[in-house]
Order: C-alpha cells, then sequence, then structure tokens
C-alpha cells in the first residue's frame, strides 16, 4: 500500500543518523547543515506518512532491516501504539528544530546573564550532529522490535541527551548533565541485565514471541522487576525524579523539550508495552497499585516544587516530573479495565503531554532570550510584549490541564469513563483532581503574564519564528483534541 | 561450584560493587569506574547465563556483550569528556560532587 | 346605563381585562375629575424649579395607576394599577426632600410594601391559570381574607395600618395630598368590593366587618378632634368615613348576594368623600398659602364649610344623597339605620374642629408662589361638592329619594346632634383643647429605629475590614500552610536529589518490584 | 445533513472564528476590530432568528461531530436552548456596544475582545449543547475564557480575584468532569432529548450512584449558579470591568449554571426520576438559603457592585428553586425568570458601570444627587431595581407570578412566602440607592458632561435598550413571542399538554 508520497519506515532511523554524521564532518557549515537538516525533515516526513497510511490500511507490521533473519537481524515493529508516538514526534521534532535554529543563529544576548550565557552555549558545529543523532536514537526507541535492540536505543537517545545538556556550557548544566547521565546508564546497566535475564529464560528477546511464550514464574519476575526498575528510573517517576528537573532546566530551550516530551516519554512507552503488553500474563495488580501510588505522590510533589521555584524552565521541567506521576496513576486503570478506550485514553494523555510540553518549553525558550533570563519574578508582564509565547505557555497549560478541546481532555476523558467501569475511583479521582495540581502553577505563570508592568530594560525582539512555531505546536494540542477522531476511529 | 553457577554470580557480585560505588562515592572519576565495573559485571552475567555447560555455547550473548562493550565504552568517553570541562570551570568540583 | 362593558387586552401581562360597569363607571369619572382639579391646582402653586417634571411625572404615573384599578377587570390588572399607584406616590410625598418629609415617606413606603407583599401573596394564592383570572376571587379561607385585608387596608385606612396617614397628607405638597387623599383611598375599598373579601366564603362573621368599620369610625372621630394640624384631622376623617364603608359592605354583604344597590350606595358615598375631601385639601392648601386670610372671610367659610358639611351628610348636600342611599339600600338590615346617624353626627364634630382649626391662625408653609391663580381650582371643587353626585345619571334614583322632604329631615337629626355636642363639649373644655401637636408614637419610632440601623450599619462597615481580615488572615494561614508544606517539600527534594539517596531508594524499588512480582 | 442541521454550528463559529482573528489584530487597527466585533453580533442575531423559524416550524436540526472513539460534540435546538441562545445572542451585540465605548482607550483590547468572542461562543455551545458531555466541553472553556477577561485590568487586586474566581469554578469543573464520566460509565451517552430515559433504566439498580451523581454534577453547576456555600467567587469577581460583569456575571456565566441546571434535573434525570430520589428537596433547601443569605449580604455592601453581586446571587436562586420545585407553573417561572433577571441585571450592571466611567463613583454613599447629574442613566437603573423587586408591570413581576403560583401548585406554600420575603429584602437594598440618587442633594460638584448627554450615547444606549425590554417583555407577556409564551411551551413539552 506504499503511496508515491511514503517511504520506508527504516528511514525514520538511517536518515537522521546518515545526517547527524554529514553535519559533523560539515562542521557546521551554515548553508551545508542547514540543508541536511530539511532533507532529514523531509525523510522523516515521508517515512511517518508511509507508516501512520499503512497501520490504517493493513494494521501492525514490521520490517527487517537488510532482510537478515530475527535472532540476529534488526526488526523495527510498527503497531498503533508507536504509530500514535511517531507521528505526534514527527512535528515536535520539526518545531524544536526551528526553534534551536532561531537561537542558534539570532543575535547573542547582550546582557552577561550566568545561567544564559550565551557564549559557551552550543555552536552549530557541535550542536547538530548530536541533535539530529538524539532524533534517531529516539525513532529507534519508538520502532524496536527486540529487547537488546531497545536496550541500544535507550543508551543512544541517553548519551545524545546527556551530550545536548552539556552543550548549554555553563556549570550548572554540566552538573546536571553529569548527573543525567549517570542515572541514565544506571538504568541502562539494570535494563540490560533483565535483558539477559529474559533471555535466559526464553532464549529469545523478540518481542512478538516472548508476548506469546511469556508465563509467570520466578525468573521472569526478577527480568520484570530490572526491566521495570531501569525504566522508571529513566522515566523520572517519584521518588528517582531529582536528575530531571536540574537537567531540562539547564538544557537549552529546545533540548529540554524534546527532552521532556519525547526522551522521558520513551521509557514510560516501554513500560507499557513491557508490563501491560508483551508480560501482561506475569504480572500482579499490585505493583501497579504501587507505581500508580508513587505517580500520585509525584504529582503532589511536581506540583509543590512547580509552585515555588523562581526560573521558568525549572518550573515547567517540575511539571513533567508532575505528569510522568499522572502517566503512572493511569497505568492501573489501563490494567483493570483493560478496554481500548482506556488505552487509547493514556495514549493521548502521553502524546496530549508531548506535544503541550514542547510548545512550553519552545515559549519558554523564546521568553528566555526575548529577557536575556528567566527568572520569573522580573519578567512580569510578558503577556504584553511576547503575546505568541504566552498565548503557545497558556494553551500548553490548558492542554497538560485537561481543558475541553484540547487532547488532554480527551484522554482524561476516556481514562475515566473506562476507569468508573471498572470501579477504579481512587485512580480516576488522582486524574480528575491533578487538573486542579497543574491549574495552579500554570496560572502562578500566566498571572505574572498577565500583570501590567513597566518593561524590564534589555529586552529584546524574538526571531518570529520561534514565537511562531511554540505556537504551532500549542494549536496541534487543539487540533489534535478536535481532529484526532477519524484517525483512532479504525485502529484496534 | 559449577561454572555454570561461578561466572554469573561473579557477574552479579560485580554488579552490585558497581552499583554500590556509583552511589556512594563522591568522587565523579570513581563514578566513572564504577559504572564501568557494572557494565562488565553485566557482560560477565549475561555470558554466564548464556553457557549451558555443553560445548557449543550460545553465539547470541557474546554478540550482545560485543555491542555491550561498544556502548560502555562510548558512555565513558561522554563522561571523561564531561567530567574534564567541568573540572576547567570547577577544579575542585570534580571530588565532591552530592 | 347599567350596562357592563369588557374589554379585552390579552397582551396585557397575562391577558388583561378592563371593566367598565356601573361602579367602575362612576369612580373613573369622579377620579378624573379629582385628579384634573389637583393638577391644575399644582401647576398653578409648584414653583418652577428642576424638581417641578419630576413631580408632574410621577403625578401623572399615579393618576394612571389609579384609574388602571379603578377599571381593572381582573385581579392581575387591579394589582397592576395598585402598585404602580402604590410605589409612585413615594417621589410626591419626597417632593420638599427635608428631613421629615423623606421620614414620613420611607413610613409610608415601608407600610405600602408591606401591604402590596400580602395582597401579592393573596392573589397567587387565589389565581389559576390561565389567563388573568375573574372577579370575584374565591377567597375561601379566612386567612386569605386577611391578606387581602392587609393589602388593602394600608391603603383605606384600617386602625392599625394608618399610621403613615397624617405625616403623609402632611408632608406632601397639598394639590398632590388632595388628589391622595380623595382618589387613591377609594381605590383600596373598591378592591375590597373587587376582591370579594366580604363575600361569606371567607368565613369571616359579617359582625367581625361590622365592629372592624365601626372601630374605624369611632377611632377616626376620636382621635381627629385631638389633633390641631388640619391636614391630620382630615387624614383621622378619612379614617373613619373608610369604616363607614367598611361597616355597611360588611354588614350587607354577608348577606348572601353581593347586593348590586349596596355597591352603587357605597360607590356614591365614596364619589362623595372623594370629591368633598379633595376640595377641603385644596382649601387647607390656600390656608397654608395665607391666601384665604386675604379673601373674605364669608367666601373662607363658605367654601370650606360646604365640603365639610357635606362630609357630615347635611340635607341638599351630596353627602345626604350618598347617605339615604346608603340607609335606603341597607334597609334590611335595623342596626345600619342609628349607626348612620350616630355616624354623621360625629363627622359633624370632627368637621367644625376642622374648620375652628383651619380658621385659626396657622404658621404659613414656604410654598407662596401664585397664591391668588390657586383659587381658582378650589372654587371649581366646591362646586363638583355641590353639583357632581346629583348630575351623575347612574345616581338619579338615591337623588330622588334624598330629595323627598321626609328624608331630607330626617337627614338632619344626625349633622344637628353632632353640632349641639360640640358645642356643649368645646365650651367646658376651651383650655385642654389644644392636643399634642408632634408625629405620632409609630413615626417616632419608626425614626429611632432607622437611626439604630444606620447606627448598626456605618459601625458593621468600619469593622468589616478588620472582619474581612478573619477570612484573609484564615486565608493566609491557609496560604503559610501551603507554603510551609512547599518549602518541606523544597528541602526534602535537595535531600532526596543526592546520590546516597537515589541509590538507596532504586534498590528498595528493585526489591519492591521484585517481591511484589 | 440538511442545511438547518448547520445552523447550530454556524452559530457558534460566528462569534468563534471572529473572536480568533481579532485576537491577532495589532491594538492600533480599532475600526476593524469595532467593524468585526459588531458584524459578527449582528450575523449571530440573524442566524439566531433562522434557527428560531427552523424550530417554530417543527424541525430539530442537529448536528455531531467525533472528537475520538465514544466520544463526540452534538449540538441541536430544543425550544430552552433558542431561548438562552437569543438571550445570550441579544445581550452580546448590546454589551459589544458598551465594551467598545468603556474601553475607549485602554490597552490591550485586542486580546479583551478575543477573549469576549470565544466567552460568547461557549456560552452558545452550553446553550445549543445536546448531550451532558457536550455541555461539559463548553462549559469548561467557558471557565478558561472568562479568567482573562476578570483580570484584564492586570492589577494585583484583579489578579487576586482572578485567582479566587479561578479555585472555585475549576474544582467545580472537576466535580462536574466525575459526575459526567460516572454517568456516561453507568448508561453511556447521556443525551438531553431523552428526557431522563437514560437514568429511568438505572433507577433501580444504582439508586445510590445516581444521587451521588446529581450531587456531583449540581455541586459542579452550583459554583457557577453561585449557590451559596460557593458562591464567594461572585462579589470578589466584580472588579472586572463592567462590560464583564455585565454581560458574563449577570448572563453568561452564571446563567450557564442555572441552565445547566435546568438540563440536569429536567433533562438527565427527569422530574419522576429526581423526585423519585428525593433530590429535589435537599435543592430546594440550598436555593432557599441562597435566597435569603443573597439578600441579606446584599444590605450591608456598601460598594454598589459587590451588591449587585450578591442580589444576583439571591436572585439567580430564584431559578435553582422553580427548578427544584418540579411544577409546570414553576418550570415556567423560573425559565422565564433566566430571559428577565438577565435583562434587568445586565441594565443596573451598564448603570453601574457607566456611574464608575464618567463620575467614578463605585460605593452607594458617594451616590447623593447623581439623579440630577445622569438622569437617563438612573432612570434606567430605577425601572431595572424596581423590576427586580417585583413591581409589576416590569418583567421580574411576571416571573415572580408564576414562581410563587407554581409553589402552590405543589403544595410548597413556604416557597411563596419565600419569595415575597426576598421581594421586601430587594426593596431594603435597592430603594435606599434610589432614595439616595434621587432625592439627597448632591454632596460634590460631579464634572460636567461635555457633550450634549450626561456620558457617550454607546455608555448610555445599552441600559435604556435593556430597560426598555424588561418592560415590554413585562409589560406584553402575554403576547405569543414574549419569553413567558415561550417559557410556557417549554414546559408542556416537559411536563406534557
Amino acid at each position: 500500500m506504499d503511496g508515491p508520497v511514503t517511504a520506508s519506515v527504516g528511514w525514520l532511523v538511517a536518515a537522521p543518523l546518515a545526517g547527524s554524521v554529514a553535519t559533523f564532518l560539515l562542521r557546521g557549515r551554515r548553508g551545508a547543515s542547514e540543508a541536511v537538516l530539511l532533507l532529514t525533515a523531509l525523510a522523516a516526513a515521508l517515512a511517518t506518512n508511509g507508516l501512520v497510511a499503512r497501520i490504517m490500511g493493513s494494521g501492525p507490521y514490521t520490517v527487517e532491516i537488510g532482510s537478515w533473519g530475527a535472532p540476529a537481524g534488526i526488526e523495527w515493529a510498527v503497531d498503533d501504539l508507536s504509530a500514535a508516538f511517531l507521528a505526534v514526534a514527527l512535528p515536535v521534532w520539526i518545531a524544536a528544530t526551528i526553534v534551536a535554529h532561531g537561537l542558534l543563529h539570532s543575535p547573542r544576548s547582550p546582557r552577561d546573564a550566568r545561567v544564559f550565557r550565551k557564549e559557551p552555549g552550543p555552536t552549530a558545529r557541535t550542536f547538530w550532529p548530536l541533535w539530529l543523532l538524539l532524533w534517531g536514537g529516539v525513532n529507534a526507541l519508538f520502532l524496536s522490535a527486540d529487547l537488546f535492540n531497545l536496550y541500544v536505543a535507550l543508551e543512544l537517545a541517553g548519551l545524545a541527551g546527556v551530550a545536548l545538556v552539556a552543550t548549554a556550557g555553563v556549570l550548572p548544566a554540566l552538573q546536571a548533565a553529569l548527573r543525567y547521565f549517570f542515572a541514565n546508564v544506571a538504568g541502562s546497566i539494570s535494563f540490560l541485565t533483565g535483558v539477559a535475564l529474559v533471555y535466559h529464560r526464553y532464549q529469545t528477546l523478540d518481542l512478538q514471541l516472548l508476548r506469546s511464550a511469556a508465563e509467570s514464574d520466578a525468573s521472569t519476575t526478577v527480568a520484570l522487576a530490572l526491566l521495570g526498575a531501569g525504566l522508571l528510573l529513566k522515566a523520572a517517576l517519584f521518588p528517582m525524579h531529582a536528575w530531571l528537573p536540574r537537567a531540562h532546566a539547564a538544557a537549552p530551550a529546545p533540548v529540554s523539550a524534546i527532552l521532556s516530551a519525547l526522551v522521558v516519554k520513551a521509557p514510560v512507552y516501554l513500560v507499557l508495552r513491557l508490563w501491560l503488553d508483551v508480560f501482561h500474563v506475569a504480572l500482579p495488580p499490585s505493583v501497579l497499585t504501587f507505581v500508580g501510588a508513587l505517580g500520585a505522590i509525584g504529582i503532589v510533589w511536581g506540583s509543590a516544587r512547580a509552585l515555588r521555584v523562581e526560573r521558568l524552565k525549572s518550573l515547567i521541567a517540575y511539571s513533567t516530573v508532575a505528569q510522568v506521576g499522572l502517566l503512572f496513576t493511569a497505568f492501573p486503570i489501563v490494567h483493570a479495565a483493560g478496554s481500548r478506550d482506556a488505552r487509547w485514553g493514556l495514549v493521548f494523555l502521553a502524546v496530549g503531554h508531548a506535544v503541550a510540553k514542547a510548545s512550553m518549553f519552545l515559549a519558554a525558550g523564546g521568553l528566555a532570550r526575548a529577557h536575556g533570563h528567566d527568572r520569573l519574578d522580573q519578567m512580569t508582564g510578558f503577556g504584553a510584549r511576547e503575546p505568541l509565547c504566552t498565548y503557545a505557555f497558556g494553551l500548553g497549560g490548558m492542554s497538560l490541564l485537561g481543558v475541553p478541546g484540547t487532547i488532554g481532555f480527551s484522554g482524561k476523558w476516556l481514562l475515566a469513563t473506562s476507569g468508573l467501569e471498572v470501579w477504579a475511583v481512587p485512580w480516576v479521582v488522582a486524574v480528575s483532581a491533578s487538573a486542579l495540581l497543574t491549574a495552579a502553577y500554570v496560572w502562578r505563570v500566566l498571572a505574572i503574564a498577565i500583570r501590567s508592568a513597566p518593561e524590564p530594560a534589555g529586552t529584546r525582539p524574538l526571531a518570529r519564528r520561534i514565537a511562531w512555531s511554540a505556537f504551532a505546536l500549542a494549536v496541534l494540542t487543539v487540533a489534535l483534541g478536535l481532529g484526532s477522531g477519524p484517525f483512532v476511529e479504525p485502529l484496534p | 561450584m559449577t561454572s555454570l553457577v561461578l561466572y554469573p554470580l561473579a557477574g552479579v557480585v560485580a554488579l552490585a560493587l558497581g552499583l554500590a560505588g556509583l552511589v556512594t562515592r563522591p568522587h565523579l572519576l570513581t563514578k566513572v569506574l564504577a559504572f564501568n565495573l557494572m557494565a562488565t559485571g553485566a557482560s560477565l552475567l549475561l555470558v554466564g547465563l548464556g553457557h549451558d555447560g555443553t560445548a557449543s555455547s550460545d553465539p547470541v550473548p557474546q554478540a550482545m556483550v560485543l555491542t555491550g562493550i561498544v556502548v560502555s565504552v562510548s558512555a565513558t568517553a561522554v563522561a571523561l569528556a564531561i567530567i574534564a570541562r567541568l573540572s576547567r570551570l570547577d577544579p575542585d568540583g570534580v571530588e565532591r560532587s552530592d | 346605563m347599567t350596562a357592563t362593558m369588557t374589554v379585552e387586552a390579552p397582551w396585557l401581562l397575562f391577558g388583561g381585562k378592563l371593566l367598565f360597569d356601573p361602579v367602575s363607571r362612576a369612580l373613573l369619572a369622579s377620579t378624573l375629575v379629582i385628579w384634573g382639579l389637583a393638577a391644575w391646582s399644582a401647576a398653578r402653586t409648584l414653583p418652577a424649579d428642576e424638581r417641578r417634571p419630576g413631580h408632574f411625572g410621577f403625578f401623572g404615573l399615579v393618576m394612571g395607576g389609579n384609574l388602571i384599578a379603578t377599571v381593572a377587570g381582573d385581579p392581575v390588572t387591579f394589582f397592576l394599577g395598585y402598585a404602580l399607584l402604590g410605589l409612585c406616590t413615594y417621589p410626591l410625598i419626597a417632593y420638599d426632600r427635608t428631613a421629615s418629609t423623606l421620614d414620613s415617606a420611607r413610613l409610608y413606603l415601608v407600610y405600602m410594601l408591606i401591604g402590596e407583599g400580602l395582597l401579592l401573596a393573596a392573589l397567587v394564592l387565589s389565581w389559576s391559570p390561565p389567563g388573568g383570572g375573574t372577579f370575584p376571587l374565591h377567597l375561601d379561607a379566612r386567612w386569605l381574607a386577611l391578606l387581602v385585608l392587609g393589602g388593602l387596608g394600608v391603603k383605606a385606612g384600617i386602625p392599625g395600618l394608618h399610621s403613615w396617614m397624617p405625616a403623609a397628607y402632611r408632608a406632601t405638597p397639598s394639590a398632590a395630598a388632595s388628589a391622595l387623599a380623595g382618589a387613591t383611598i377609594s381605590v383600596a375599598i373598591l378592591g375590597t368590593m373587587r376582591l370579594g373579601l366580604f363575600l361569606p366564603d371567607t368565613g369571616v362573621p359579617s359582625a367581625a366587618w361590622v365592629l372592624l368599620g365601626t372601630a374605624g369610625t369611632l377611632f377616626g372621630v376620636v382621635r381627629g378632634l385631638t389633633r390641631s394640624e388640619p391636614e391630620h384631622v382630615l387624614a383621622y376623617s378619612s379614617v373613619s368615613q373608610m369604616g363607614i364603608a367598611i361597616t355597611v359592605l360588611g354588614a350587607r354583604l354577608t348577606g348572601g348576594t353581593s347586593d348590586a344597590a349596596v355597591l352603587l350606595a357605597v360607590t356614591a358615598f365614596l364619589v362623595h368623600h372623594g370629591l368633598a375631601k379633595g376640595s377641603l385639601f385644596l382649601g387647607v392648601g390656600l390656608v397654608r398659602d395665607g391666601t384665604l386670610a386675604r379673601l373674605p372671610r364669608a367666601v373662607v367659610l363658605g367654601g370650606l364649610g360646604i365640603p365639610a358639611l357635606a362630609l357630615a351628610g347635611l340635607p341638599l348636600s351630596s353627602g345626604s344623597l350618598a347617605k339615604t342611599g346608603l340607609a335606603e339600600a341597607t334597609h334590611l338590615v335595623d342596626y345600619l339605620e342609628p349607626f348612620l346617624v350616630v355616624s354623621s353626627a360625629a363627622t359633624m364634630m370632627l368637621m367644625l374642629h376642622f374648620l375652628e382649626t383651619v380658621v385659626a391662625p396657622t404658621e404659613p408653609s414656604p410654598r407662596r408662589a401664585h397664591v391668588s391663580a390657586a383659587v381658582g381650582p378650589w372654587a371649581a371643587s366646591v362646586v363638583s361638592v355641590l353639583l357632581a353626585v346629583w348630575l351623575w345619571p347612574d345616581f338619579r334614583p338615591m337623588a330622588r329619594t334624598a330629595l323627598r322632604p321626609e328624608n331630607m329631615v330626617h337627614a338632619l337629626w344626625g349633622p344637628s346632634i353632632g353640632a349641639l355636642i360640640w358645642l356643649a363639649v368645646t365650651r367646658t373644655l376651651r383650655r385642654g383643647r389644644r392636643g399634642p401637636a408632634g408625629p405620632s408614637w409609630v413615626e417616632r419610632g419608626a425614626r429611632v429605629l432607622t437611626a439604630r440601623w444606620e447606627g448598626w450599619l456605618g459601625r458593621y462597615r468600619e469593622t468589616r475590614p478588620a472582619l474581612r481580615q478573619l477570612p484573609t488572615s484564615a486565608r493566609r494561614s491557609l496560604r503559610h500552610a501551603a507554603v510551609d508544606f512547599e518549602g518541606a517539600v523544597g528541602s526534602l527534594d535537595r535531600y532526596v536529589g543526592t546520590w546516597t539517596l537515589t541509590g538507596t531508594l532504586f534498590l528498595i524499588l528493585l526489591l519492591a518490584l521484585s517481591r511484589l512480582l | 445533513m440538511s442545511w438547518a442541521d448547520l445552523l447550530p454550528p454556524f452559530i457558534l463559529g460566528s462569534s468563534l472564528l471572529p473572536g480568533l482573528v481579532i485576537f491577532f489584530l495589532p491594538e492600533s487597527r480599532r475600526t476593524l476590530r469595532t467593524a468585526l466585533n459588531l458584524a459578527s453580533a449582528c450575523l449571530k442575531l440573524v442566524a439566531v432568528a433562522v434557527l428560531m423559524a427552523v424550530v417554530a416550524t417543527g424541525g430539530q436540526p442537529r448536528w455531531e461531530w467525533s472528537l475520538a472513539p465514544g466520544f463526540d460534540l452534538a449540538l441541536q435546538a430544543d425550544a430552552l436552548s433558542l431561548l438562552f441562545v437569543t438571550l445570550s445572542a441579544g445581550l452580546w451585540l448590546v454589551t459589544t456596544v458598551y465594551a467598545i465605548a468603556y474601553l475607549e482607550g485602554a490597552p490591550q483590547r485586542s486580546r479583551f475582545f478575543g477573549f469576549f468572542s470565544l466567552c460568547v461562543s461557549a456560552t452558545v455551545g452550553i446553550a445549543l449543547s445536546a448531550d451532558l458531555l457536550t455541555f461539559l466541553v463548553f462549559y469548561e472553556i467557558l471557565t478558561i475564557t472568562t479568567y482573562p477577561l476578570v483580570v484584564h485590568r492586570g492589577t494585583r487586586r484583579s489578579l487576586a480575584a482572578g485567582g479566587t474566581y479561578l479555585v472555585y469554578t475549576l474544582s467545580g469543573g472537576v466535580l462536574l468532569f466525575v459526575g459526567t464520566a460516572w454517568l456516561t460509565a453507568l448508561a453511556g451517552p447521556v443525551d438531553f432529548a431523552s428526557g431522563g430515559a437514560t437514568v429511568d433504566t438505572l433507577i433501580h439498580e444504582h439508586p445510590g450512584a445516581l444521587r451521588a451523581i446529581f450531587a456531583l454534577l449540581v455541586a459542579g453547576l452550583a459554583v457557577k449558579a453561585a449557590i451559596v456555600p460557593v458562591h464567594g467567587w461572585l462579589p470578589v469577581a466584580m472588579i472586572a470591568p463592567a462590560p464583564v460583569s455585565a454581560l458574563l456575571h449577570a448572563v453568561a456565566v452564571v446563567k450557564a449554571g442555572a441552565f445547566g441546571i435546568l438540563r440536569v434535573v429536567y433533562d438527565v434525570y427527569g422530574v419522576q426520576a429526581a423526585t423519585d430520589l428525593g433530590v429535589l428537596t435537599w435543592l430546594a433547601g440550598f436555593a432557599t438559603i441562597t435566597i435569603l443569605f443573597g439578600s441579606l449580604r446584599a444590605l450591608v455592601q456598601d460598594d454598589l457592585k459587590r451588591r449587585l453581586a450578591y442580589s444576583t446571587v439571591s436572585q439567580l436562586s430564584y431559578i435553582t428553586l422553580g427548578a427544584a420545585l418540579a411544577t409546570p407553573l414553576a418550570l415556567t417561572g423560573a425559565v422565564v425568570h433566566l430571559v428577565h433577571q438577565g435583562l434587568m441585571k445586565i441594565t443596573l450592571f451598564f448603570c453601574a458601570g457607566n456611574l464608575s466611567e464618567t463620575l467614578g463613583v463605585r460605593r452607594v454613599s458617594e451616590m447623593a444627587g447623581v439623579g440630577r447629574r445622569m438622569p437617563w442613566t438612573m432612570r434606567a437603573f430605577a425601572v431595572a431595581a424596581l423590576g427586580m423587586i417585583g413591581t409589576p408591570p416590569i418583567a421580574g413581576f411576571v416571573s415572580k407570578w408564576y414562581l410563587g403560583a407554581g409553589a402552590l401548585s405543589s403544595g410548597d406554600g413556604w416557597a411563596l412566602a419565600v419569595l415575597v420575603a426576598s421581594g421586601l429584602l430587594n426593596a431594603a437594598y435597592f430603594l435606599p440607592i434610589l432614595k439616595t440618587a434621587w432625592f439627597e442633594p448632591a454632596r460634590k460638584a460631579w464634572p460636567v458632561s461635555s457633550g450634549r448627554l450626561e456620558t457617550s450615547w454607546m455608555l448610555l444606549l445599552p441600559p435604556l435598550v435593556t430597560a426598555a425590554l424588561s418592560l415590554l417583555v413585562g409589560v406584553c407577556a402575554g403576547v405569543d413571542a414574549s419569553p413567558l409564551a415561550w417559557a410556557g411551551r417549554i414546559a408542556r413539552e416537559v411536563f406534557g399538554p
């Protein structure tokens, strides 16, 4: 069913990696690296288009790379879950790339802001290769069909992320990058050990085969525990969230957008894939209650911190901690209800968070560039100066809140209705009431924006494309909220 | 103590030691070393479990370990690069990271 | 001329109806005359300052309400007219904007609002959709009758609900007062007739109405005699006159059918009373202006005497026509005959007292403009008192009976007895006649009450900021709690971030997961 | 999908799309913005008139849009929704004229009118919603789009007020969300046209759950309907500019709550189910407390807009009380009061806005002799105030009369007593304002008005129009096209002929 405008799904990983090598060799020369970026984006778009068309047409399918057999070769598997994440990842990547390009090449901020001094910031030469590497790694994560491949993709994405955080150049960024590194590495090793145990038990790592062979016994439980612990550490679920806020706040805005929107989302997707899909048989509900409880505490913890931090980007980072907690409180609902609506509810919530959080971070990046810093107490009244960024941040916040019309609401609605059918009342209440906590910190920022105040010194006009791409992503949350019906209908 | 049990056990011990070192030692370089110890432990565990006593050992775990080694090498490289940059900015920051 | 004509107005409120039967036609005519003369007099006496347009605006509104209520064919339209005239009277009373007039106006408003509330409740209780409902209402319970009595009693001056009247008539400019005292008071009695207050199915015995009516008559006269302000005396005379109407209605109507003759007689009485009272008030207005002081004494006595004596029911006066009409219509009820005589005597005494207070030198009121021009309307009103009732076609049979010699003689009894008693009483009690001129205890009570309310409100508003602190201090403590909680989370967060804790938490998670799985 | 089915979304879009365009208009483009505003308001009125014609000839336009599996929006036009849509559309046009004059020279007007149009679209959405889920969707959007209007001035106090407003309305939103989700989980999509059929099937298995759901739904709606104890945000939100308090806090926002309660009691649960579950007595109780509490609080307020706000709190619960009495007459009274209270209260807020904008008068104690300086504004104020008290022939009397009659036909005599008592309380806090304005001498020299009129014509015309309307609607209540007749039709539809 390959239409003329589609490409094989393999390009999703191959193109960014090739692009990364190409930009490295080109050492960030202006015209050339833009061309490579455009090519990569085009290839990714064609691949995603093909992927979505095929999944709508004939349902899940797998693609062998270089047509080698299962045990040795790499397989990309695409089903409705991964298609949803990949389809949404494309616009996020494009918007973030535009903003990254805008920030890299617009004039430096004159004031020497300790946190955001641009001189040691990323240069095109170092930034683009790592950026495309991360892009490839994330796509690989959503496509991998066997456990070891997932391990490699996790490492790839993790290292690229660490390096990108370090490109901010300032001391706090380096410390945060190292903290992120060690957390990431610990998680990967734990995941690798889990992979080893799974291989020892089932002699295969292919998810398809494992799904049929899985049964509940001692070694499988230990393996699942190791896999799960590694992923929960990478997903920054409370109480192992400490590395995330520092890393996402210190990184350049587009990087933290991608980290919060996609890189943190992948482990959540994998836990959903492994615990609720592949090893569904071996999973007692008590685990999900434990994880859900941690998630609920995470919501409160993240929101409380978000209400106190002084900087805009750390506020958004702690919001990610809270939203990840929210996703994990939804796990028990999906497990108990087991219905298609519940699964799509969680997917909508995750996808909605990805797009909304990306638009908020990009908007924050724009505001930080315009003000030269992102300390909230000195940005009063930025609504009048940067309306587009404010609307982007606000609309993104509304989607996190689950305001009807945005995709966040669709997610919460499906989760609530399916949850209440199986009487999972505490989780439904947690999911619904989390909106109030989210509202608290979103409106903390909006109140600062709306407050009428004289313009602080040193603010400079912002490159229009930065504000517009952030706003476009925010509008996407509404578009997805209103328009996702026809796409989702035919899927299982 | 047949070899079937010895190697995986050694792998687990190395893993545990590595994790303990990573968590408790404040010095950044020690942490990198601890990480490598963990990686080796995991590889040892992987290969140890793959060997089922007969002559022909299973090639797949070995392939995985190869990739694992490559990954841990590149990870260490990234970590050292960052530590180097960090020491230039904050010389005594290397010893006592929280 | 006894044909009744109804005009449908389905668009008005819930389907309004206008009723033109002999009763409403007569009252309509008298109301128009009274309001016409009052307007003419007002135009002549009121100064042309910025209050004039507003005053005439409300003048028209009250007249409109009065007319609507008079010709209303269903309870809702009646209530529309009644409420309109009730509310728009306030600005007329408060014309002078002085503290005392505002107080009297407020007192009137309180009585009127409570009355209207009761009447509204009664009308809703006995209303059946669709359309505006019909006359008379089926007041099938005693307390329903009480509600209607309360509602209309305020305007009709039933003893106990009358306290606003003296102060209000004193405060209102004389022209408006003549219209209020003349026309609006008869609307209340018309209401009782229309709403069937005195019909038997309310379960209120006719003796109760008679008792109430007589009490009103006597109370009015006794209180009137002790007052020295002409307006107050006239107010109390209205109370007593309405007492008479209530007595007659109560005694006759509960005898089964709503006797058309009785209603017509009472209407005649109301028309006569309205014209006479209106003329007297115009006269008092001229006294206040000092105009009458310059006119020859004969003209003053004649102009004031004719309506006053008409009220007392002197033969050949409109009063005698009304009184004989009442006696003739209620001849079946034996005890009404002496009551009418006694009431005429009492009214005669009150009127003579009134004449005495008017003739005595009273301090002139501030309004002095256009002195001479106001005599015209006053003279016209005196003429209307003399002729109007006699000329009205519907009252011709009553006129004929009143002109029969034996009725003329009979009508002489009441007033003459009253005059004799009054002469005897005033000679002996020369000294103590000057009663208290100050406001009645109700007005003083109302003034004290409002003063205390304003004081409390003032104190409450100053303390409010302190009071307001309470919720905000509660809110602030809430906020402190939130801040402390966030602070605690913040410090914990730094600690959680340290490696040692992260590692241990990681291990705990590992063990928990493996144990749970 | 005949063209009539496209009418409801067209009405929604007629204010949504211009609103989105206005957002991006630069501040300097005043004429374009005004033109867009007025054009969309008139367009909406015309569309509503066409829709009314279609419904009058028996048409039942219905439009659906699927958002996600098992989750679609549906708009339809029945008699009740048309009444509310007409009210909103009409008053929006009047308020737009008022707002244009009121905000002359104010900063951030594009943002203001953008959110202003979104608010009206949300209100129209609420009115036209065909099922409980669509109602919830637009209900929440209304909360969010109202916030920027309440805090438009951007001062510290207005932001604090905005904060309080959000705390109340968002928590109400969560309650409504959980209630709707629970009911949908039990009984599938809850359509308004079914008149309570969905609940009847469940009443035997889950009576307890249905009571809990009713409590959740009504609690969520009570926040916007300003029922005690969740009314606190309304007086606080009075800090908003006058057009906002006029349209939103007298018509759109609070009416959404009351309209929601009518929908829940009559279309989601149905009268029979609601009485069987015994939930209406609680609702009536809360409504009565609010009626008396609101009036008492209004008595002691010196700030004019806060007094009007508490009066709104009290008057709104007439609608809830009428809904809770569950008789044809009471429902007619409740529905017609929805329109009448809107007309009268918006007049009062316009006048309050005129006073504060032209003379800077915000407190009743400062209003001595203001009747001299602004006669027409105070005359409109007097007509509306007398209407609120319930004097005939103004609109308030008609609804109070039907509510009283409705109370009696269901044997709740006490409700009539409450209405009469509330009428007296209304008089107690409205008439002193008229007395101060008209009968007390002016204490300070008012700034003289520049032009011939007391203030700009665009500030003066709206209150006069709405005052005349509330008079006309009262006097000609018997006419077929009057809100009273329309409410009668709605009651007949619900209770059968």
